[in-house]
């Protein structure tokens, strides 16, 4: 969590797939729509090259929120990668709730380069349930934390 | 020892307006390996590139990072600098401060720190990227064109005329599309078939050209200059080659109860047909729901009247399989079914039809041969009303948000060509607003107000209904503040357009991203129009958006010269970023060959060394680089991580998630 | 029961002296009863160490990874549930079939032996086993009383098998494999957490689990593999137990046949099945009934997809 | 309250976003009591949107429009002209207790051909 102005701010992780949610987050930039700065956005060529140790390296680094952004199934570049995504994201998160992980600290979602207001309302929803939930005490690697 | 090059760029206010950007270069300059950190107005002006270039020669840099717009932006011109200093394009990493950062944040404490943090996390995955050269595969020197309307047909011939074979796909029996439905063409009114049919005749001549009519794409595979596409070529039951057109199978077919698709319906056709008189090719084909010889066995009087024996009834389906360089989509549009809008009673009453089909019933080639008369009794309306918008700018869910564009320049036609032709008929349109932009537009709606005298009334129709024998149109006219009805004997309902249905499937199979109102998405919506963002597809006409007649031909000449412009080159360089395998820990579980989707990973028997002068042969991975198109998908299902992506490798993308997340 | 074990002694000795095998891995007698160990013996003398009986819990299709590699057939006697792990690494081209033959084995379910300790029953030297009971020093229990956790849901089938020695029908599994993960997915995630936590903070790390699963079959696994970014030898903080365990058990989804060998070999009695389990009963709930290692061919659940696949916003099932 | 105020809290209650409207005049295109009215359907949303609210307290369509919905069920835009009405009438009948519709003359005025929709509106208008 960021010091910011002594209220606790989440810190949030999203990857985006090069072609759609990248490109809806752009769009999201110059329409103007803000949503909050703790979101910190990671390139991916596409949403099936987000590997679970990245998104677990995250949390272990002090990330509150991990988001996986990619294109709507059947509209990938790579025509089946997003399918690929789909399945290992939800037993992945599946598992991490198993384990007692609060459910809203991960989410997919897919987002088209044409929905740049998508791609800001979820980011602003997603950011503030993160925020409610507070700091990331369960997935915390304490030697990362000052 | 890295030495790293930082450049901030302020890109006029719109960075440095909420970004401090002398500050982002003063505390990336600490960061280890920097060398350099400056900031300048435009870095992808001239002198902004020249400043990255001097300092790459000056200083040695062995990796820039440009803090500016987002990479699609401008990552291939950070790139091109690069190399053209002698650096390798690929030691170039781009932070996206402007859209992802000081557009969409307004305080500058917080803006500034967020873009320190995406320039730290670039500067991260920089230090762990490695010179890169891109291999080369080889351009088929074909282009397939899907789609045989106007825009299809005017991108096929440009790409022959530059010398390369096209192959049309039309899904109908002829090509022609929606324009050979059309009587005149604005805004000079002279005829759809003159302007059309000597082109659909060039196309069939020319060489190059190879037209497969009433076939359909059933698969796409590979990547751009490497399509390998399988046609399924429907069943006609007539040998192309032998048919002549004579129409003698015509008149003799006793099932006329067909309802004519291509007069939309308003009258019959025989069961064997040739869609309209200039179809190309002038070949018949037989409806099999309506066949009687095809459904039950009985009849065969077509066979028999052939002189050149050209009905097959046992003709397949046939899938034949082609390369292609470049695909040109030209689907076209059809205009939106009206069941959502019974309040004009399209369903209920005859004599409320389409646009489309009020141009079936004025040409000449029409089921009224030309005589504009009521669907109903055949009689000479004495008034017409029309109404604009009919679908279109509706965000209720019924209709379509968007404007159709072309939808009051053709009622205006419409009321232009009935106040010439029937001098005496009454003409109404209720509008919302006309929309004539362009050359010789605007003075072309007023000649149909001033000159032929046709009653604009600013007001949308509430409702149609019958009363004694004339359709009384109900609506609301706003300048003077009335409701009006107006008992009519015809009305036309200027109905909004949408893609061909067909386009989504398209869009799939070939990768193109596509919008809600399934319009093709095309790569920049101002810099690249008739690019898809997928490399290798263009895209022509209507299936990227509501457009007429003379957009959609500039539109289709500008897709065949960006086509010219891939199939002229002979190798085309590859993406860089490819899936590479590390032989000493790849243990050849073949879980990662299931999940690539282009094939691009097989499995080979190497020999290695263990030592002792002893080797064993392993099977290992191997990845064809002119194949992957680097989706990273196989990186993950490898549970040893010996499959890797270049450009975006597990350690590169694990450095950028430590740099965000460090304190 | 006796008689399955002569009768793969007498099947090892007749490969041998017939030359089809020039090696037999099986199971040898250690000090004590429950002591057994994988063994490959190269010659009909050292047949008389070899053993089959209620202790020879341990499933040895992933010794056949290396050993196929080498010269000459080895002879190797699976019980169904190693059948599944053989099937599984052969569509993984792990081991070539060439060099392998295999008998499979009836099983009735082997002992737990810490289970018997519990009973008050310790140095064990032999045990008689009928097909429901087992008689050790004199005192005889069910077997549902002291038979490993993993042949308490055992489901399986002999598979994929050159020979067969099987006399008796197999038991009815006793228990529904997925209970304990039911019970687990109906907790509230603070008891789920605190469970984890508390099982978890036990491992040692000495990667017990990873050396025998046959599907944890790299050549160098990435916590050992200093360029993958997660490499780890200890678990030096809480995350790190975490990490290990959900990273191992997603590499082996879609692939782990539940042999149950994790949780039989780990010194600290930590369920690891309970998580290879969540992943197989996820699967089956989302993705359709699947068994690693049921064919040899079958594209696994995480390298194939259909278009109407569930979305991962709506797969929390089950309450909180 | 002054009219801004008044206009806003309209507005609220009409729950529908009159500046979606884009003018086109469909509302008062189908609207059945149109004649009666002195003000239009569409009007109602352009004064109500520039915040003109006195001459739409003393209109006398909010007695004569019918409440039927036929503005709203049509609307391209997705507004809702009779909420709008609706709005501006609870502003008046609540305001100051008038009385629009006389108990009395209720009986004669129903018969079968009134719309059932048509007869609960009325009661609306009747002051509690």
């Amino acid at each position: 969590m960021q010091e910011m102005n002594n209220e606790k701010r989440p810190l949030i992780v999203a990857f985006c797939c090069n072609w759609c949610s990248y490109a809806g987050a752009d769009l999201a930039g110059s329409s103007r729509l803000s949503y909050p700065a703790d979101v910190k956005i990671i390139r991916v060529p596409c949403s099936c090259r987000v590997n679970p140790m990245f998104i677990l390296k995250a949390f272990q680094r002090g990330a509150d929120g991990v988001i996986i952004c990619g294109c709507h199934p059947g509209d990938c570049h790579y025509t089946t990668g997003n399918y690929y995504a789909r399945r290992r994201m939800s037993l992945l998160f599946s598992m991490l709730d198993y384990l007692g992980i609060e459910r809203e600290r991960t989410r997919v979602e897919w987002v088209s380069a044409a929905e740049g207001a998508k791609f800001s309302a979820v980011m602003n929803d997603f950011a503030s349930k993160v925020a409610a939930l507070g700091e990331n005490k369960r997935l915390e690697d304490l030697r990362c934390k000052e | 020892m890295q030495k790293i090059g930082v450049f901030v760029c302020w890109c006029g206010s719109n960075i440095a307006a909420t970004v401090d950007v002398k500050k982002v270069a003063d505390v990336l300059r600490l960061e280890p390996g920097v060398v350099i950190s400056e900031t300048y107005q435009y870095m992808c002006s001239e002198n902004g590139q020249a400043l990255i270039r001097n300092a790459i020669k000056e200083n040695g840099l062995t990796g820039i990072v440009v803090c500016s717009c987002s990479p699609r932006m401008h990552e291939a011109t950070f790139r091109k600098t690069a190399e053209s200093a002698g650096l390798n394009p690929y030691m170039v990493e781009i932070a996206n401060i402007r859209e992802q950062c000081s557009w969409i944040h307004k305080d500058m404490d917080e803006a500034t720190e967020k873009a320190i943090v995406l320039g730290r996390s670039a500067i991260a995955k920089l230090k762990l990227n490695a010179p890169l050269t891109s291999g080369e595969s080889a351009v088929v020197k074909r282009a397939l064109v899907i789609g045989g309307g106007i825009a299809g047909i005017q991108s096929a011939l440009d790409i022959a005329e530059a010398g390369y074979e096209v192959d049309i796909v039309e899904s109908s029996a002829t090509i022609g599309g929606n324009m050979a439905k059309l009587d005149k063409t604005f805004p000079t009114l002279d005829c759809a078939a003159c302007i059309l049919t000597p082109k659909m005749v060039d196309c069939a001549q020319n060489e190059n050209i190879d037209i497969m009519t009433f076939s359909e794409i059933e698969s796409v595979k590979g990547f751009v200059g490497n399509f390998k596409v399988q046609i399924r070529r429907k069943a006609r039951f007539v040998d192309e080659k032998k048919c002549t057109g004579c129409g003698v199978c015509m008149q003799k077919c006793p099932s006329k109860k067909g309802k004519n698709e291509f007069n939309m319906g308003l009258n019959n056709r025989p069961a064997i047909y040739i869609p309209f008189a200039q179809a190309i090719p002038n070949v018949a084909i037989i409806d099999p729901e309506q066949c009687l010889k095809l459904k039950n066995g009985k009849c065969g009087l077509c066979a028999m009247q052939c002189q050149v024996n050209a009905i097959d009834y046992t003709q397949k389906d046939e899938i034949i399989e082609r390369e292609y360089g470049a695909i040109v989509v030209a689907t076209g549009y059809k205009p939106i079914s009206l069941e959502n809008f019974n309040e004009y009673g399209y369903d209920t009453y005859k004599d409320v039809v389409t646009s489309l089909e009020l141009e079936r019933l004025m040409n000449a080639a029409g089921p009224s041969d030309g005589h504009l008369v009521r669907p109903s009794d055949h009689k000479e309306p004495k008034v017409i009303t029309f109404i604009q918008c009919v679908g279109s700018r509706d965000t209720s869910g019924c209709g379509k948000p968007y404007c159709s564009k072309i939808c009051c320049m053709y009622t205006a036609k419409h009321a232009m060509l009935i106040r010439e032709k029937y001098p005496d008929t009454e003409v109404h349109v209720f509008y919302i607003d006309v929309r004539t932009p362009g050359k010789n537009y605007d003075e072309f709606f007023r000649r149909a107000v001033e000159q032929y005298g046709v009653d604009y009334i600013k007001g949308m129709v509430g409702k149609v209904y019958e009363e004694n024998g004339k359709l009384m149109v109900q609506g609301s006219d706003l300048i003077n503040n009335e409701q009006v009805v107006i008992p009519s004997d015809l009305v036309v309902l200027a109905a909004a357009i949408e893609p061909n249905p067909s386009v989504r499937k398209i869009a799939t199979m070939v990768t193109a991203s596509i919008d809600t109102n399934n319009f093709l998405t095309e790569a920049h919506a101002k810099l690249r129009p008739v690019e898809s963002p997928t490399a290798g597809i263009f895209l022509s006409g209507v299936c990227q958006g509501p457009k007429d007649i003379p957009e959609t031909v500039s539109q289709a000449s500008a897709c065949a010269a960006k086509v010219v412009g891939l199939l002229s080159k002979d190798k085309l360089k590859c993406n860089a970023c490819v899936a590479h395998s590390d032989e000493t820990l790849c243990t050849g579980c073949s879980v990662c060959a299931n999940v690539c989707p282009y094939g691009a990973i097989t499995y080979v028997d190497k020999e290695f060394r263990i030592g002792g002068g002893k080797t064993e042969t392993r099977r290992v991975a191997s990845v064809n680089e002119a194949v992957c198109q680097g989706c990273g998908a196989c990186t993950v299902t490898c549970p040893s991580g010996a499959m890797d992506l270049k450009g975006f490798s597990n350690k590169q993308i694990m450095a950028e998630v430590d740099a965000i997340c460090k304190r | 029961m006796q008689r399955i074990e002569t009768a793969m002694i007498e099947k090892a000795k007749a490969l041998l002296s017939s030359g089809e095998v020039t090696r037999v891995l099986g199971w040898k007698k250690g000090e004590l009863g429950y002591d057994v160990e994988p063994c490959v013996f190269k010659s009909e003398e050292s047949l008389k160490d070899f053993c089959y009986n209620v202790f020879c819990g341990a499933n040895l299709s992933k010794y056949l990874v290396e050993e196929s590699k080498k010269e000459g057939k080895i002879l190797v006697f699976l019980k169904p549930c190693d059948s599944y792990s053989f099937n599984q690494l052969i569509k993984e081209h792990r081991i070539n079939k060439e060099n392998v033959y295999t008998v499979g084995v009836e099983c009735q379910g082997k002992v737990d032996p810490y289970k018997l300790k519990e009973n008050g029953i310790e140095m064990v030297d032999s045990a008689v086993e009928t097909v429901d009971t087992v008689t050790v020093k004199g005192k005889e229990f069910k077997k549902e009383e002291i038979i490993l956790g993993k042949c308490l849901t055992c489901t399986k089938k002999p598979l994929s098998y050159d020979d067969i020695i099987s006399f008796n029908e197999k038991r009815e599994p006793v228990l529904d494999r997925f209970e304990t993960v039911k019970k687990l997915e109906a907790m509230t995630a603070d008891e789920r957490y605190a469970f984890w936590k508390d099982q978890l903070s036990n491992c040692i790390r000495c990667n017990a689990c990873r050396n025998v699963c046959p599907a944890c079959t790299c050549t160098k696994c990435v916590f050992d593999n200093d360029n993958s970014g997660i490499a780890s030898k200890a678990n030096s903080d809480s995350f790190e137990e975490k990490l290990f365990h959900i990273i191992r058990a997603f590499h082996v989804a879609g692939r782990c046949t539940d042999c149950g060998e994790c949780s039989r070999v780990c010194p600290q009695h930590i369920p690891l099945h309970l998580l290879n389990r969540k992943f197989i009963s996820d699967i089956d709930r989302l993705y359709g009934e699947y068994q690693a290692g049921e064919d040899t061919d079958s594209k696994g659940p995480l390298t194939n997809y259909t278009t109407g696949d569930v979305d991962p916003s709506d797969v929390f099932g089950g309450n909180n | 309250m002054d009219r801004k105020e008044q206009a806003k809290l309209i507005k609220e209650r009409s729950g529908t976003d009159v500046r979606k409207c884009m003018k086109c005049g469909k509302c008062s295109g189908r609207c059945p009591a149109y004649a009666e009215m002195d003000i239009k359907p569409h009007q109602f949303v352009s004064y109500i949107e520039k915040g003109e609210v006195e001459k739409l307290l003393e209109s006398k369509s909010l007695y004569t429009c019918l409440s039927c919905f036929a503005c709203v069920e049509r609307c391209p835009r997705g507004v809702a002209p009779a909420n709008v009405i609706e709005a501006v009438r609870q502003e008046v009948v609540r305001a100051q207790g008038g009385n629009k519709v006389q108990a009395e003359k209720i009986p004669e005025t129903i018969n079968e051909a009134i719309p059932q929709q048509l007869l609960v509106s009325m009661f609306r208008k009747f002051n509690k």
